[in-house]
């Protein structure tokens, strides 16, 4: 499933630049993320929960992330591993710093999300309303953290 | 399939079970259980506690009162369905208990669970909205009354606190030239809506819809009012033109995903068609 | 046709009422769950949520934690006794448990031991695997493209996903009427994956006896001794060779043809009970059972009919693709890789036809089962039924009558299809002169148009199929070499009572009903007084088991014959008795009596008895025989199916308001029991052609993966299934009979995408894809601008 | 994890019985209790093979905990027979052929016994209705519906 977003915000190219390339920041933004230990130049052990009411899915696994300087994007890929048997969840989410001027800053976000295992099965669309709402969450916070 | 381990309390008192609540780790309120039970079997649920509120006396209450129609967190779906008193007075609900699930799941299924469970798939909503209930949420400092347009905020998302009971729906008695129905599209019998629309409304003493409410099943994250479309009716001569007008505001208020049900604008559609219908099934029981 | 025998004896035509009911109507029936055994262990299974990748580890240390889990099987552990892998019945292979690779989602990928099921279920949960997921094929056109993975790379030498190409008839002559014809019409349609669903899951109870090494599985299948057998060849190399292994089919929950295959979970169970030395369990739940077990169907079928000006057809031309999944596991027979998908050209006469098949491997899971059809014939008949429509409405003719122009004449049979088949008897214009009466055709034509003028939706479907039934003739139907035959043994005791056993497994048919009444009406003994017996390879006679409606084909005629070889002993008995010759006898049912004195009579109960007491001089006593019998020909059932729908123009729904069936299967030998099949079948139709379709996302994911979206109608959906039949009795069954079970799930779904058709056909719509789900429908209702 | 003691009157029988919070009743009566006229046909609550009476109503077993019983009175399909033979619903289904594999079988009698009882003389569409809840693969539901207008007609006849 693939999702496409994206925001403009009024701050400088090199600062939302430096935020988003810099991985353990990143995920402290990412709703329901946790950043575990480093397991190679770009990739790190994660975690990631969502809760939806009754509904609690947690997933272990590892995120890596592949710098573009020159395009000031970034691929994060997150590979997740349900537990208790749930499935898998893989994440390839790609953002590219567009700056417009010296104080606005357009950010595109390509994601494509893939999800397996009872989740994907039971959800009744579940996963879309669910990745939506993390991403719209995940900028939100950017849009603080930038502010 | 076999759920997780959990503990299980049935608590004899609502002071009881707002103890529970508040003290054990991960507690989850079961009523009937006809939601939950399916979850912790698929183990997409997983409480560490379960806190049965199914035998608190004093739960059951199905009557009118003070001008409210009061329906207690452990009144069932059959009970709904085989109440003299709801099929005269407020057919819509009737309408509603008898699509939901099958006759066997609806002996146990209770309508507060239905409400508290946040499923936007659920028929209840739409037709609470509609009527324009009271929600009665009871918790450690007492109770307090949630209006039903500001309760539901996402899928599974509600304002009931964890550490609180939806005890109680207080449905405002019609005025009198009301009626109400629900028009629920299901693939078969016992299956989530497609798209449900519920409409309740009363008519003014020169025929024209004196207020209208309108609740949407399974046609967004949330349950959804659609409150254009009731706008459009109001104070309308209720002819083709208005309902047409009304029920195309409804389709426009709903955010539908695509699924194995259907696409987003069929599904937009059918909120249209269904309001349609039922505005008309309800004007009919208005004696409009 | 009047019964021959008394209601006491009640043999041929007599609605008897059953007599496996009272044991079901008292929760006293003995179903695979029903069983336990002391120390008895359960196996659970961690089945892959991906569709397609790499298994890069499995942990089982925390399941092992847990208490009463015992122990965890994995690929690597069937491995070193070489039963990681095993055969399909379509001489395939199949993965028990994978070492590497995982092929579907919901495919096994380990076994959890544990003393209860609760504790397996926690084991399961805690069992973690890491995968690394790969992209699925899951479009059987995509599999074919150059650039597609290639599946099965466990096959050596294999660089693409053909699985075989399969054809039949005269291409070139085909062709040749296709260039020359004057009209031709054309349909692409999909008879989509669907699942059995039988409300009873698989599961076995596998017992090792290490000490005599001596292994008993009780498990849900149609076919116990093709199963001990397979099992043999699969594990005779661990010691476990065919005289040691029992397999007991116990009450069954419904089969419909899902209960054939030999599914990883019992091999699963058998290993462990072997590993163990204890008995093991295994019960599915039922997301494994639809998500793991075969799948039916699954066929892109391209048609084309050339015809003459008037409709008069002349050739068919078919090209198909069949979706297998990652393993052909068909129960099909072996020389027939696309079943008898070749019965195509259906009740119509014409020159030529030409059918091909190309089967295929995606990442779902493998199959296909010959879903209450014998082999392939729900596609062919689907296919040739709606094409047949078509045609109707492209010449302008009334689809009733277009059929009646092309009916295989009453009097051509024996009938020799250019698809290579003998179509044994027919009367096509019976039937359907009999389903146009019963559902008062013309009136409804006239109500039709009527309401089409104030611009209401209605629809009349016609649908007249031709089964074929009762695999099969030896020279060409085998299952693993293993021919179709079938099997029954007759033994009546002194008192005149008597046990019958069968090679076959009633799931619901009714068998021990059936069977005795066939025994009834061919030795006179009142059928109250047969036992029937199925299931136990240690005592029933070998037989292929209960699929492809051969139950009646097959195995009652063994019955009949193994009666008829008793009788034969008996008249020897009476003439002792009555000391006359036995050509002084006559045989009414029950009764040996003297030509011309028929107050000097014996009963077969005193022959009988006589044969334990009182033998002639010379002769062997007792009183049995076997019968293991090789039918001649197919026999070849058929039927009219009229269907009335209404269409709402708001929803699209579709609601079936009349259905009216007309069988003929041949003689009859139980009213009830032939009906409710109908009754059944009909419902089996419905489902898939409403409601019922085996779907998946592009990632792989099952999106139809329990009853929540696999929808199987309830009684609601189900309308009052009005039911007639004609009887045109097979020339070569020693019974006249043909095998009914599965016509109605064979001629309901064209009959019901005929009349969804039908109300829309004056919008210009030729075809409607099955199932006909309301936003289908209404997506063309939008399409033509009539849509509310 | 917390056990109960519990105690269900199953078919007049009363049982004393010690559960885990999350044993299923269904479970319970065919595990413990070895009654396995009850059977499981779905795990989501849509099938109905598992349908007792609980308290008088037609419910769904594997969709309630052992423990909610405690103290219920619960009848299943072994029950219904008595010293005078089958049920006139129990005969319904043999005369008018509403079985073939038998594995719905006890939830559909349980359910058309419940019927029954609230609805002496009911319509086609209300037995339909009633056991919408309950899937049957083999009969097509036809003959069902007519052992229910059996038992129906069976038992008026004392009126």
């Amino acid at each position: 499933m693939k999702i496409q977003d994206g925001f403009t915000i009024d701050a400088p190219a090199a600062d939302v630049w430096a935020l988003l390339s810099d991985p353990e920041r990143v995920a402290t933004l990412l709703p329901g993320a946790s950043m575990g230990d480093r397991i190679d130049d770009n990739t790190y052990s994660g975690g990631m929960s969502v809760k939806v009411g009754p509904l609690a899915v947690a997933y272990d696994g590892t995120v890596s992330f592949q710098l573009d300087e020159d395009e000031r994007s970034v691929e994060v890929r997150a590979r997740g591993r349900g537990k208790r048997g749930m499935g898998t969840a893989d994440m390839t989410m790609t953002s590219q710093v567009v700056a417009h001027g010296d104080t606005r800053t357009e950010v595109t976000i390509d994601s494509d999300v893939v999800v397996t295992g009872i989740l994907a099965q039971m959800g009744r669309g579940m996963i879309q309303v669910v990745s939506k709402k993390m991403l719209q969450e995940f900028v939100g916070n950017l849009t603080k953290a930038l502010a | 399939m076999i759920p997780p381990q959990f503990d299980y309390h049935a608590p004899g008192s609502l002071d009881e079970a707002l103890g529970l609540l508040g003290s054990l780790d991960d507690p989850k309120v079961m009523s009937g259980g006809q939601s939950l039970l399916p979850m912790l079997k698929l183990r997409l649920a997983s409480p560490a506690n379960i806190v049965d509120i199914g035998r608190i006396p004093g739960l059951d209450t199905l009557a009118e009162e003070d001008g409210f129609l009061r329906i207690g967190a452990l009144v069932t779906e059959t009970q709904l369905e085989q109440s003299a008193l709801v099929a005269t007075a407020y057919p819509i609900l009737l309408d509603t208990a008898k699509v939901i699930a099958d006759p066997l799941v609806r002996n146990r299924a209770t309508i507060c669970g239905n409400i508290a469970h946040g499923d936007p798939a659920n028929d209840h909503p739409a037709t609470m909205l509609a009527l324009g209930a009271q929600l009665v949420a009871t918790g450690p400092d007492g109770a307090r009354t949630i209006d039903i347009n500001d309760f539901f905020f996402g899928l599974f998302m509600t304002l009931l606190g964890e550490d609180e009971i939806l005890t109680e729906i207080r449905i405002p008695a019609p005025a009198p030239n009301s009626g109400g129905a629900y028009v629920k599209l299901e693939r078969k019998v016992g299956d989530y809506a497609v798209a449900g629309s519920a409409v309740q409304l009363s008519l003014a003493g020169d025929g024209t819809v004196a207020s209208a409410g309108i609740g949407l099943t399974n046609l967004g994250i949330a349950p959804i009012r659609a409150t254009a479309a009731e706008e459009a009716l109001t104070g309308q001569a209720p002819g083709d033109a208005a309902i047409a007008a009304a029920a195309q505001a409804a389709a426009d208020a709903t955010e539908p995903i695509a699924d194995r049900r259907g696409s987003v604008e069929y599904k937009q559609n059918m909120a249209r068609v269904l309001t349609a219908r039922a505005i008309r099934k309800a004007l009919a029981r208005a004696g409009g | 046709m009047a019964p021959k025998t008394s209601a006491k004896i009640c043999g041929m035509g007599h609605s008897m009422k059953r007599k496996e009911d009272p044991r079901f109507l008292q929760g006293k029936g003995n179903y695979i769950d029903d069983f336990t055994l002391p120390g008895m262990l359960w196996l659970d299974i961690v089945r892959s949520p991906i569709a397609y990748g790499k298994i890069k580890n499995i942990d089982s240390s925390k399941a092992l934690e847990i208490p009463g889990v015992l122990a965890v099987l994995t690929g690597k552990d069937l491995e070193a006794y070489n039963l990681h892998w095993m055969p399909t019945l379509m001489s395939d292979t199949q993965m028990v448990l994978p070492t590497d690779t995982v092929m579907y989602q919901a495919q096994e990928v380990a076994g959890v031991i544990a003393t209860s099921r609760y504790a397996a279920a926690d084991g399961v949960a805690a069992v973690e695997v890491e995968y690394e997921p790969m992209k699925p094929v899951m479009d059987p056109f995509k599999a074919l493209e150059d650039d597609a993975p290639v599946l099965r790379v466990d096959k050596e030498g294999k660089t693409d996903n053909r699985i075989w190409h399969w054809e039949a008839g005269d291409k070139e002559a085909t062709d040749r009427i296709f260039d020359e014809a004057d009209v031709v019409v054309r349909e692409k349609m999909h008879v989509p994956r669907i699942h059995v669903a039988s409300i009873e899951t698989c599961g076995c109870l596998a017992d090792f006896n290490p000490v005599e090494g001596h292994l008993t599985v009780y498990m849900t299948t149609q076919a116990p001794h093709a199963i001990r057998t397979v099992l043999a060849l699969v594990a005779g190399h661990v010691g476990l060779s065919e005289e040691k292994i029992r397999v007991v089919s116990p009450d069954i929950g419904g089969g419909f043809g899902g209960k054939v295959p030999v599914y990883p979970g019992y091999v699963i169970a058998i290993a462990a009970s072997v590993v163990l030395g204890t008995p093991v369990k295994w019960i599915e739940d039922r997301m494994e059972n639809l998500q793991a077990d075969s799948f039916a169907r699954d066929y892109h079928m391209d048609a084309e009919i050339a015809a003459d000006a008037s409709g008069k057809i002349r050739a068919l031309r078919i090209k198909t693709l069949a979706d297998h999944g990652y393993s052909d596991a068909q129960a099909a027979p072996s020389k027939f890789p696309a079943g008898l998908f070749s019965i195509c050209t259906g009740s119509y006469d014409m020159e030529q036809a030409y059918a091909e098949v190309d089967a295929v491997y995606t990442n779902k899971p493998p199959g296909g089962v010959a879903y209450r059809c014998s082999f392939r014939v729900t596609e062919a008949v689907h296919c040739m039924e709606r094409i047949v429509d078509t045609l109707a409405h492209k010449v302008g003719k009334d689809p009733a009558t277009l059929r009646e122009e092309n009916f295989i004449p009453k009097d051509a049979f024996p009938y020799h299809s250019p698809l290579g088949w003998e179509y044994d008897s027919g009367d096509y214009q019976a039937a359907m002169d009999k389903a146009k009466e019963m559902i008062g055709y013309d009136d409804l034509r006239a109500e039709q148009a009527e309401k089409r003028a104030r611009g209401e939706l209605m629809g009349i479907g016609v649908c007249s199929f031709t089964e074929v039934l009762g695999a099969g003739p030896s020279k060409d139907f085998d299952i693993l070499g293993i021919k179709m035959f079938d099997s029954a043994e007759v033994r009546v005791h002194p008192t005149g009572k008597a046990i019958a056993r069968f090679g076959t497994k009633s799931q619901g048919q009714g068998h021990e009903t059936t069977y005795a009444q066939i025994i009834a009406e061919e030795l006179g003994l009142p059928a109250e007084h047969v036992q029937v017996e199925e299931g136990d390879t240690d005592t029933a006679p070998y037989g292929l088991g209960t699929y492809a409606s051969r139950s009646t084909p097959t195995a009652g005629a063994a019955g009949a014959m193994a009666a008829r070889q008793i009788r034969d002993k008996a008249a020897k008995i009476a003439a002792h008795l009555l000391e006359v010759s036995e050509e002084d006898l006559d045989w009414e049912p029950g009764t040996f009596s003297v030509k011309g004195a028929p107050d000097k009579s014996v009963s077969i109960q005193d022959c009988a008895f006589a044969a334990y007491t009182n033998l002639p001089p010379g002769m062997e006593p007792g009183m049995e025989a076997t019968n293991y019998y090789d039918p001649p020909n197919l026999t070849f059932p058929f039927g009219t199916y009229i269907c009335v729908v209404d269409i709402d123009r708001g929803t699209g729904e579709v609601t079936v308001r009349r259905f009216v069936a007309v069988d003929d299967c041949g003689n009859i030998i139980n009213p009830r029991i032939v009906q409710g099949q109908i009754h059944g079948g009909l419902t089996q139709g419905l489902g898939p052609a409403l409601y019922e379709e085996m779907a998946y996302d592009e990632d792989g994911n099952n999106l139809a993966g329990s009853f929540m979206d696999y929808l199987v109608p309830t009684a609601v959906e189900t309308p009052m299934w009005e039911t007639g039949h004609t009887v045109t009795p097979s020339p070569h069954h020693p019974l006249g009979a043909k095998g009914v079970g599965e016509s109605a799930t064979v001629g309901a779904p064209p009959a019901i995408a005929n009349a969804v058709v039908d109300a829309l056909a004056h919008l210009g719509v030729t075809h409607v894809e099955i199932p006909i789900r309301p936003d289908r429908v209404w997506e063309i209702l939008r399409e033509k601008g009539v849509a509310e | 994890m917390a056990t109960h003691q519990i105690t269900v009157t199953v078919n007049g029988t009363a049982h004393s019985a010690t559960v885990d919070s999350r044993l299923l009743l269904v479970h319970l009566i065919r595990d413990d209790l070895a009654l396995t006229g009850t059977h499981i046909g779905c795990d989501t609550t849509h099938c109905g093979a598992c349908t007792v009476l609980v308290d008088g109503a037609p419910t769904k077993s594997c969709t309630m905990l052992a423990v909610q019983a405690n103290g219920a009175e619960i009848a299943t399909v072994e029950g219904l027979a008595g010293a005078d033979g089958m049920t006139p619903l129990q005969e319904g289904f043999q005369q008018e052929h509403g079985l073939q594999c038998g594995f719905c079988t006890p939830g559909m009698l349980m359910t058309g016994t419940a019927l029954l009882e609230s609805n002496p003389d009911p319509s086609e569409a209300e037995i339909r209705e009633a056991i919408s809840g309950n899937l049957c693969r083999c009969t097509g539901y036809v003959n069902i519906v007519k052992a229910v207008e059996y038992a129906a007609a069976r038992m008026g006849e004392g009126d």
